[in-house]
């Protein structure tokens, strides 16, 4: 059952070059079938999982190819098979404008499937074999306008991924050689008298994977290439660089401090501190980076890295419940962002204005988009009431309850860089509706606010952020119990 | 510095030629040196191999007048190693001569260092 | 003795007599009858071993009438008939792939001479792998350098004569000194054959004699092997040769007759000097460092390469720098890990090889990277198989360099001191390797303008993509069904000594 | 009288900065929040030309030996550092040469019983009185056949290198136009002394050359150095004589041949005799009585074989040097 | 009970259907349906609090943490303030609003606005203060840019993020509180069970202080009041009156919130956090004085007389004691309506001569005499002349000062007092003697008559009568108040 669900978005994606759709709305409706077909497959499978797990293919010794559902898998699929049939529909209405469509849609819904395999991954080997599938699978779509940036943003992409997988499989090994078993199993793997005295090592190891896998989470000093892939077409950049490929990141670096290492092995040790100041430093970096930055999604960009390291600040704090904060703000950071870049992309495909100085009085114009630009960057700034606040009140819940000091400093940061989410968010929203006295809107007269396929999508979000933000305790509940090891 | 040094004599002459052989081989220019310096090493090798084999006072091993018992012949294996290695060394030897006619007929010099330089600006 | 025993002999007498016949045939006929002598080997190796599988300890084959220490002897185990398939298996995808472009490289009236070179390669390479007797060892290396310096200068452009040279040279070096190193090992023992010369080594080793001569005569028979291989310091041949011959010839020197080399070496320090007392020895650290020092400069020489097939050889440098890493290590899954790499290096690399020809064909022959930009989408089927390759080589999994790359760093866990040092440098390597793979992935499929350059399908060159699949499958076979493949190793290994 | 600053340093002063801070003018987001547009990231395909073209040309400066002091410090320094090297291995072989068991002294590891029985039974098992002859054809029969081998290599990689043939369209192969086609322009033209004496050696040369093939197992010498010598011989004879003497019995067609049968008799003799010792056959070659021209079982007819391949090969490699071809 | 909501939801509402209204309804229809909606929302507060008894739990945000509202007497007392400042100011800028466009917008977010300040004065637990007081930035920085000027737009900016770092200040206190106290629902006396003197409670020290920062910041503490001085002149001068008489004072609600229903009197009595709290607080009063005294524009001036004014609260409220926590509450309202006053006139003035300097406004009293009487009967009550509101606040904090035992600073605290009261006379006499005696050659030929019109003069004149009756009933208040007060500490 596992199975078909990661297979049938790679068939159906591998079949739209070939099968002879005469007009574009049967290709559409085609692969709209199938994605939405696929996620009610997989919420049917969430809603009652069986405990098995489905193994696929055999390598050497204890390593193989499995799929289980667990906990965590529930809510990385879920979110994931909840927002790429919205995606997908933006995405064809966005594609009108640009050319050889096919080959975008090939890898753009491979990579639905990809994501889920890493989702539903059950060992350590399958996460990390569809996490280089992803690296793989994601370039030709950062490559697809194929113009010169484009093909330096991929390069740069792909050898920072491959280099950060290669320091991950140090982490693999690791396990393999130290841990009872490559399986997820919640607390660790690692047995002591295997360990013996070379815990130090262990942990500069654990570090090293941290690091490695921190390349795809937009860790502090590996991060220049998310802001660059900003180049690729906005489907893309909100469903990649906002929901799949950065989340896949955090989720892999989740399941490797809880599910692999364990965090009674890494709590209070020096790889821990030395991990949370790294993130703490993103978290701040990424703000005021985004605050220079007058590229609309070079902007956004920068916030999904700082916003990141707010799951992984989570993640770092070792408890359950900075688990709990960081999968709720895994989950309600993904809305959020995917809702603001495809606001931008719906700007960018309306008037192709790129630059923030250039939206001066379109609130007027494009009034849904950009309200629902204001929700979302209301959420971001984490005003209560709406999602974001809900998760910054778990991340700081936390860092409080874990009594260490060095998460009081992050509590600190979180604030600093949501001071700093609002002023680089609200300046854009100042400038689109209050443009000032003497502004006249001669050049952006004919503009208007795209068709239905683009704001459903974004009204859904909305929606969500605000049920979030009002009504979010049996979600955080959920999350709860994924997080001590219920489901 | 073991005792036999000057017991094995013929051994340190072969060693000593092998590494003459072996420098040239290594640092002279020009090609037909170069093979000289071949033949000195292989030479100096089957020297060593044929001072192996020498037993004072005995004959070579080819039986006379019936005699078969060990202690009249000196030890055949080396003689026999030298005689197979010295065909390797022919064959090596004339295979790197042609390779030497085809290069000088080509670039009118037997400095490598130099057909390198002729080669690059060549380009193909 | 049932007649399976004959397997081997009969291998190796029909490949040196396949050489002598086709010296008197035409091209075409010899091509025939290289096809022909090289699939019944493959069969017969099959056959062999599985039959050594299940008998599950290898036999000693007398070459004449007269027992071990007096005649040639062969000694036959699980790893050597593995060895031979496989050797097979490459050497006919290598040739099947290149033949080709074998008509407009190497004149009309010289190819039967050609394939004369390339079967008593096979013959020298059977016999290095099942020969027990060292200086039988040394006459077939000697096959092995002449008939591959012949394989190199084939073409007679001008290069490849200059590359040609070269070669020799250095292996002239090595095998003087292989040789030297064992005359004193022959003097010492008395013996020639591998199993008599280890136990008196066992013998002297206790009683504490000659121990220096045994050390330098063990160092020199290495250094000669590694200058042969073409290990990191000795490296400076390997790139011309490879860069310029023709292109089934550099696939087969490249995977076969470097890994040939080696093997040898892996039979001294089993058979010859035994396992511990080699590890004992310092020559492991020097072999490591070796390595590891291959390993990087190697990928760093290949990024700053220009043309793509001296890319590909620069990176067979840093392969065999693996080999060696795993060598060094020391210890029993170190020495598997290589032996797997050996396979898994052998496959990739001739994979690429003609992969690359593939591409240069399509882009007017030249071999700059700037002209290959496109390349992938006007041959496609050399595209994908390049990409495979090259995703191979960078150790994705589902491939067997992610295999090998899994063995070298579960090997290098258990190494104390080592540990560190391998997994950085690894995790290093598989970051360099990435950087010059990738560019060029991403180069071939960049949409060149208007090139004036042909776009070949599947129709015009049948046999090529036929290959070009088949040996991505192997590579895939190899990464995916790994655990038997090790396993046999292992046996292999332990029934060695 | 204070010094009153100019206005523009007085900006730069912290009180300035302080005040209108105090008084609010100071608004810290005026620069940073709404920069004006980043310059686009544009590079076109010919300047990475142009930048390839820089490249090669520093390349070829860096690369040329007269002008580069580093290069040239370079090249001593290698010099150097190899003849240290090379001075440390002749060091290295002699202290391990000071260690090998003494010459000349009977009881070395080296004569074992391996060698002991090669001499004590080496006349009965293979019928040789030359033990070193039997051993190479018999005992170590297998290293022979690989020697032979060798050769045959040999003389392969030469006729590829020097063999001038045309293709079926008659015209030389381009790249080895320029060897010069036809050795017979420098061929001395009847030299009198030449044909004289080498009209009375040649024969004899040639006869010895038989005499130490035939005798191969019994005394001294065998198939290589027999070859050699009628190689040597035929050589002789070329050079006095010319080629055109030398194509009436010795052509390219003969030579290859010759090679043939010798090698292929060679390669089914010694797998037969292979084969049926390792399956404990009885092998049907008589040993013959000992001392005479035939006896030594197979030892004979192999060094016949031996000694044609190594002479048409001495021929061979001659005639290739001198005039890539037959 | 669900009284409580409608004087929240009605004027939000309200102020959401007139931004959503598409097409331009015309200024009359405008302003009518403006004023209707300012009515019925004051009418809807005074029935909340003759109605409602008990508390009202909107909806739970997180599992402890409910939207509750709940009215006690100091929400009394803030909402009746915001009732008629927001009343007198809306009716003013009926007039004020001509000659600026965009009246549509501007009246919509001042509706959001009220009804959002009246969220916050029913605010019954921190996390709903803290979202309304978020809120509330939010709905009123439109008010300020609304001019949209570039320094308008700027200082609108600089507004915002200012409070908006105060805000977070707040939250990371908040954070902290919610995992120490069992609910964060204002109860008089503290929530905080934590001794100051252990670990945890010098920790909690510094997070009080730091949450008084941050709510500082909204009534312009000292190092943090940049943002007061820029965005008063930008704004309109009923947005401005509005502001610097309520909004500023959203702060001063917040400090009353946290320190006496949060933490507790107790708790930081005597600490360092108090001794750091009365320096700042006479700092800015000092400062804030000086300032404006030498502050030529109109409004800046009154920016900054509001800045020193908002410290003598703050003033009162950290000497802790019964005196100075009732002066410091008289001081709100006498404030809150001088000051609203203040700003009025100062619009009245721009709006018929278009002058904004204060040198500028020779023989101003010729031309405006009634709204010049009120200014001067306003600022006398600022200064503190008895019969007006002023004295009595100050008096009652003087009082409360000189009894509270606060060391040394019961004679700095009265010392500054009666300088800054000075100073208070220096930057708003000149204008009334300036406008009546403008020296001998004035010639009063020229000028004629100009008084605004009616609509503006009523609510100056209201304000003026409520400012005064202040001053002459204060026990009005304070008996309602004592009794309350002595529960507090």
């Amino acid at each position: 059952m596992i199975i078909c669900v990661i297979l049938i978005p790679l068939l159906a994606g591998i079949l739209v070059p070939l099968l002879p759709f005469r007009k574009r709305c049967h290709k559409e409706i085609f692969l709209e079938g199938a994605v939405i077909l696929n996620s009610i497959l997989v919420w049917y499978l969430l809603l009652h999982h069986s405990e098995s797990t489905f193994l696929l293919a055999h390598f050497t010794g204890d390593l193989n190819i499995s799929f289980r559902v667990d906990g965590m898998s529930m809510v990385f699929a879920g979110l994931v098979s909840g927002l790429w049939p919205l995606a997908t529909l933006y995405a064809f209405e966005y594609m009108t404008k640009e050319d050889h469509e096919n080959t975008f849609f090939l890898f753009y819904t491979i990579t639905y499937g990809v994501t889920l395999g890493i989702a539903f991954a059950a060992n350590l080997l399958t996460m990390y074999f569809f996490y280089e599938l992803l690296t793989l699978v994601t370039v030709p779509l950062v490559m697809h306008t194929l113009t010169r940036e484009a093909i330096l943003a991929s390069r740069k992409y792909l050898y920072y991924s491959l280099g950060g997988a290669a320091f991950a499989f140090i982490g693999l090994i690791m396990i393999i050689v130290y841990g009872t078993t490559t399986d997820f199993i919640l607390g660790g793997v690692l047995d002591p008298l295997k360990i013996g005295d070379r815990t130090n090592v262990l942990l500069l190891i654990y570090v090293m994977a941290f690091m490695g896998f921190g390349v795809k989470a937009a860790v502090c000093p590996f991060n220049s290439w998310l802001p660059q892939a900003g180049v690729a077409p906005t489907p893309v950049t909100a469903l990649l660089h906002a929901v799949a490929v950065v989340k896949s990141g955090a989720f892999a670096i989740i399941r490797l401090t809880y599910y692999s290492f364990g965090t009674d092995f890494l709590q209070g040790t020096w790889a821990q501190t030395t991990v949370m100041i790294v993130v703490m430093f993103t978290i701040v970096y990424g703000c005021s980076r985004a605050l220079k930055e007058t590229h609309i999604k070079r902007r956004l960009a920068y916030s999904t890295i700082s916003n990141l390291s707010y799951i992984l600040f989570g993640a770092v704090i070792m408890t359950p419940l900075g688990l709990t904060g960081a999968i709720t703000h895994l989950a309600f950071h993904a809305v959020m962002k995917i809702s603001s870049f495809f606001c931008a992309g719906a700007i960018m495909h309306q008037t192709d204005k790129r630059y923030v100085h250039e939206l001066n009085g379109m609130g007027y114009k494009m009034p849904w988009v950009f309200g629902i630009f204001t929700i979302s960057s209301l959420a971001l700034m984490g005003v209560p009431g709406l999602a974001g606040f809900i998760s910054k009140w778990n991340l700081a819940g936390a860092a409080v309850d874990s009594k260490n000091p060095l998460a009081y400093a992050g509590i600190a940061c979180l604030l600093i860089s949501a001071l700093l989410t609002a002023i680089y968010m609200l300046s854009i929203v100042v400038r689109a509706f209050f443009p000032g006295r003497d502004f006249d809107d001669g050049p952006i007269q004919n503009v208007h606010d795209p068709n239905w396929k683009m704001l459903l999508p974004l009204m859904v979000f909305t929606v969500f952020i605000i049920l979030f933000g009002v009504h979010s305790q049996p979600i955080v509940d959920f999350f709860y119990d994924v997080a001590t090891g219920v489901y | 510095m073991g005792p036999n040094l000057f017991v094995n004599y013929g051994e340190a002459v072969a060693a000593i030629l092998f590494c003459i052989g072996f420098t040239n081989l290594l640092l002279q220019t020009n090609l037909i040196k170069k093979i000289i310096g071949l033949n000195i090493m292989d030479s100096a090798i089957y020297l060593f191999l044929a001072e192996k084999g020498y037993i004072a006072g005995r004959a070579a091993p080819i039986v006379t007048n019936g005699v078969t018992s060990a202690e009249a012949y000196i030890n055949p294996i080396p003689s026999g190693l030298v005689l197979t290695g010295i065909v390797v060394s022919v064959s090596v030897s004339a295979l790197m001569l042609s390779l030497t006619i085809r290069l000088y007929v080509r670039y009118h010099t037997l400095n490598l260092d130099e057909i390198a330089a002729q080669l690059k600006k060549e380009g193909k | 003795m049932d007649f399976i025993c004959n397997f081997p002999f009969f291998s190796i007498l029909l490949s040196l007599f396949s050489g002598t016949i086709c010296s008197i045939l035409p091209g075409k006929a010899a091509k025939i009858v290289n096809r022909v002598v090289i699939i019944t080997v493959g069969i017969l190796s099959g056959i062999l071993l599985v039959y050594l599988l299940d008998s599950g300890e290898s036999f000693v084959y007398w070459m004449g009438h007269f027992p071990a220490p007096w005649g040639n002897e062969i000694r036959a185990g699980v790893l050597e008939a593995g060895m031979a398939l496989f050797f097979c298996i490459i050497m006919y995808l290598s040739m099947a792939g290149g033949a080709h472009k074998l008509f407009d490289e190497v004149e009309e009236s010289k190819h039967n001479l050609y394939y004369i070179l390339i079967n008593l390669l096979l013959s020298s390479l059977l016999a290095l792998v099942y020969t027990n007797d060292m200086f039988t060892a040394y006459v077939f290396v000697e096959i092995n350098t002449i008939s591959a310096c012949g394989l190199i200068m084939i073409r007679q452009v001008g290069r490849t004569i200059e590359a040609a040279v070269r070669y020799m040279i250095m292996s002239l070096l090595g095998s003087g000194l292989l040789l030297f190193g064992l005359c004193i090992m022959y003097d010492l023992t008395g013996h020639l054959l591998m199993s008599n010369i280890k136990e008196s080594v066992s013998l002297l080793i206790q009683n504490g004699e000659y121990q220096i001569p045994l050390i330098v005569s063990i160092a020199l028979m290495c250094v000669g092997l590694c200058i042969k291989s073409a290990l990191f310091p000795f490296h400076a041949w390997l790139p011309d040769a490879y860069g310029y011959s023709t292109v089934s010839s550099a696939a087969i020197l490249s995977s076969l007759v470097s890994k040939g080399y080696i093997f040898l070496l892996i039979k001294i320090i089993y058979r010859v000097i035994g396992f511990d007392i080699f590890n004992s020895t310092r020559i492991i650290d020097v072999l490591f460092v070796f390595g590891l020092m291959g390993m990087i400069f190697g990928s760093l020489s290949a990024i700053k390469e220009g043309d793509i097939r001296r890319m590909i050889a620069f990176s067979s440098v840093a392969q065999i720098g693996y080999i060696y890493m795993g060598f060094g290590m020391g210890t029993q899954a170190g020495m598997v890990a290589s032996v797997f790499h050996i396979l898994s290096h052998a496959a990739t690399k001739s994979l690429l090889f003609i992969a690359a020809i593939g591409l240069t064909e399509v882009s007017g022959g030249s071999r700059k990277f700037i002209d290959l930009t496109g390349a992938g989408y006007r041959n496609k089927w050399a595209g994908v198989a390049f990409t495979a390759g090259s995703l191979s080589m960078v150790g994705v999994p589902l491939f067997s360099g992610f295999i090998s790359k899994l063995l070298f760093a579960q090997a290098a866990v258990q190494v104390e001191g080592k540990m560190l040092a391998a997994l950085i440098v690894l995790g290093i390597s598989t970051v360099l390797n990435a950087i010059y793979f990738m560019k060029t992935v991403i180069r071939i499929y960049t949409a060149a303008g208007d090139t004036p350059y042909p776009c070949i399908t599947f129709k015009d060159m049948k046999v090529h993509a036929v290959v070009l699949i088949l040996f991505v499958i192997l590579n895939v076979l190899l990464g995916v069904s790994s655990q038997p493949i090790v396993n046999m190793i292992e046996q292999g290994l332990a029934m060695f000594a | 009288m204070s010094k009153k600053k100019s206005t523009e340093n007085y900006q730069k002063t912290f009180a300035f900065h302080f005040f209108s801070w105090l008084h609010g003018e100071k608004d810290p987001y005026l620069g940073n929040v709404e920069m004006q547009p980043q310059k686009e990231y544009e590079t076109d395909p010919e300047m990475v030309l142009r930048h390839e073209k820089e490249h090669d040309a520093i390349m070829d400066k860096v690369y040329d030996t007269q002008h580069n002091v580093q290069l040239r410090l370079f090249h001593s320094l290698y010099e150097i550092t190899s003849i240290l090297f090379c001075l440390f291995l002749m060091a290295l072989l002699l202290v391990t040469i000071s260690y090998l068991p003494a010459t000349g002294v009977a009881e070395k590891p080296v004569n074992n019983e391996v060698a002991a029985r090669y001499i004590e039974n080496g006349l009965e098992e293979t019928g040789a009185i030359n033990i070193v002859a039997g051993m190479i054809l018999d005992y170590r029969a297998f290293d022979t056949l690989g020697e032979s081998h060798v050769l045959f290599v040999a003389t392969i990689t030469v006729l590829i290198l020097l063999r001038l043939d045309k293709n079926k369209k008659g015209e030389i192969n381009p790249l080895t136009k320029d060897m010069n086609p036809n050795d017979r322009i420098y061929e001395p033209k009847n030299d009198a002394i030449l044909r004289l004496v080498a009209s009375f050696l040649v024969p004899i040369i040639i006869i010895f050359g038989i005499y130490i093939i035939l005798n191969g197992h019994l005394g001294p010498g065998g198939g290589f150095s027999g070859g050699a010598v009628i190689g040597a011989g035929l050589i002789l004879y070329l050079n006095a004589f010319g080629f055109e003497k030398t194509e009436r019995f010795f052509t390219e067609k003969t030579y290859k041949w010759i090679c043939f049968f010798s090698l292929s008799f060679y390669c089914l003799a010694k797998s037969y005799s292979f084969f049926t010792g390792a399956n404990h056959l009885h092998s049907i070659i008589p040993n013959g009585t000992p001392g005479a021209i035939l006896s030594g079982g197979l030892i004979l007819p192999l060094n016949i074989a031996v000694g044609l391949v190594v002479a048409c090969t001495m021929y061979a490699f001659y005639a290739m040097f001198r005039k890539g071809g037959f | 009970m669900y009284l409580i909501l409608l004087p929240i939801l009605f004027p939000i509402l309200a102020g959401f259907c007139l931004l959503a209204y598409r097409k331009d309804p015309g200024r009359k229809l405008l302003t009518i349906t403006t004023g209707i909606c300012l009515v019925i929302t004051g009418a809807l507060v005074v029935v909340a609090l003759m109605g409602t008894k008990q508390g009202l739990t909107l909806f739970h945000l997180t599992k402890k943490l409910p939207i509750y509202f709940n009215i006690d007497k100091i929400s009394v007392i803030f909402s009746l303030l915001t009732v008629i400042v927001f009343l007198c100011a809306g009716f003013f800028s009926f007039v004020y609003m001509k000659h600026e466009q965009k009246e549509k917008r501007y009246y919509g977010y001042y509706l959001m606005a009220f009804g959002v300040l009246n969220a916050l004065c029913f605010a019954g637990n921190l996390i709903t203060f803290y979202l309304f007081f978020e809120l509330l930035t939010l709905s009123s920085f439109p008010l300020v840019l609304h001019t949209g000027s570039k320094e308008a737009v700027m200082a609108g900016l600089k507004y915002l993020f200012y409070s908006l770092c105060g805000a977070y200040a707040s939250l990371f206190g908040i954070y902290f509180l919610y995992h120490n106290c069992e609910t964060l629902t204002f109860t008089a006396g503290g929530v905080l069970q934590i001794s100051p003197a252990s670990r945890e409670g010098s920790f909690f020290l510094l997070i009080a202080f730091v949450m008084i920062l941050g709510f500082g910041v909204k009534a312009g503490m000292f190092p943090m009041h940049a943002w007061l001085p820029t965005a008063h002149p930008a704004a309109p001068a009923p947005a401005s009156a509005v502001l610097s008489a309520v909004i500023v004072k959203a702060g001063v609600l917040a400090l009353i919130r946290v320190i006496y229903f949060i933490f507790g009197t107790g708790f930081l009595q005597g600490s360092w956090v108090q001794t750091a709290w009365l320096t700042l607080t006479l700092v800015t009063i000092f400062m804030g004085s000086m300032l404006a005294y030498r502050e030529p524009v109109l409004k800046k001036r009154l920016a900054y007389s509001t800045v020193s004014q908002l410290y003598y609260i703050l003033f009162g409220l950290a000497v802790m004691n019964e005196e100075a926590f009732t002066g410091s509450l008289l001081h709100v309202l006498a404030h809150g309506f001088i000051k609203s006053t203040l700003f009025l006139t100062a619009g009245a003035i721009i709006y018929t001569t278009g002058k904004t300097r204060v040198d500028e406004l020779r023989g101003i009293g010729k031309k405006m005499p009634f709204t010049m009487w009120c200014y001067t009967i306003v600022s006398l009550g600022l200064i503190g002349i008895p019969p007006t509101g002023g004295f009595v606040s100050k008096w009652y904090l003087a009082m409360g000062g000189l009894t509270g035992d606060i060391g040394i600073f019961r004679y700095l605290g009265a010392a500054v007092l009666l300088v800054s009261a000075l100073l208070t006379a220096g930057y708003l006499l000149p204008l009334t003697i300036q406008g009546f005696f403008p020296g001998a050659d004035y010639d009063d030929t020229a000028c004629r008559k100009q008084e605004p019109a009616r609509l503006m003069t009523i609510p100056i004149l209201c304000l003026t009568i409520l400012s005064v009756l202040v001053g002459l009933f204060p026990n009005i208040i304070t008996n309602y108040l004592t009794d309350f007060v002595s529960t507090l500490l």
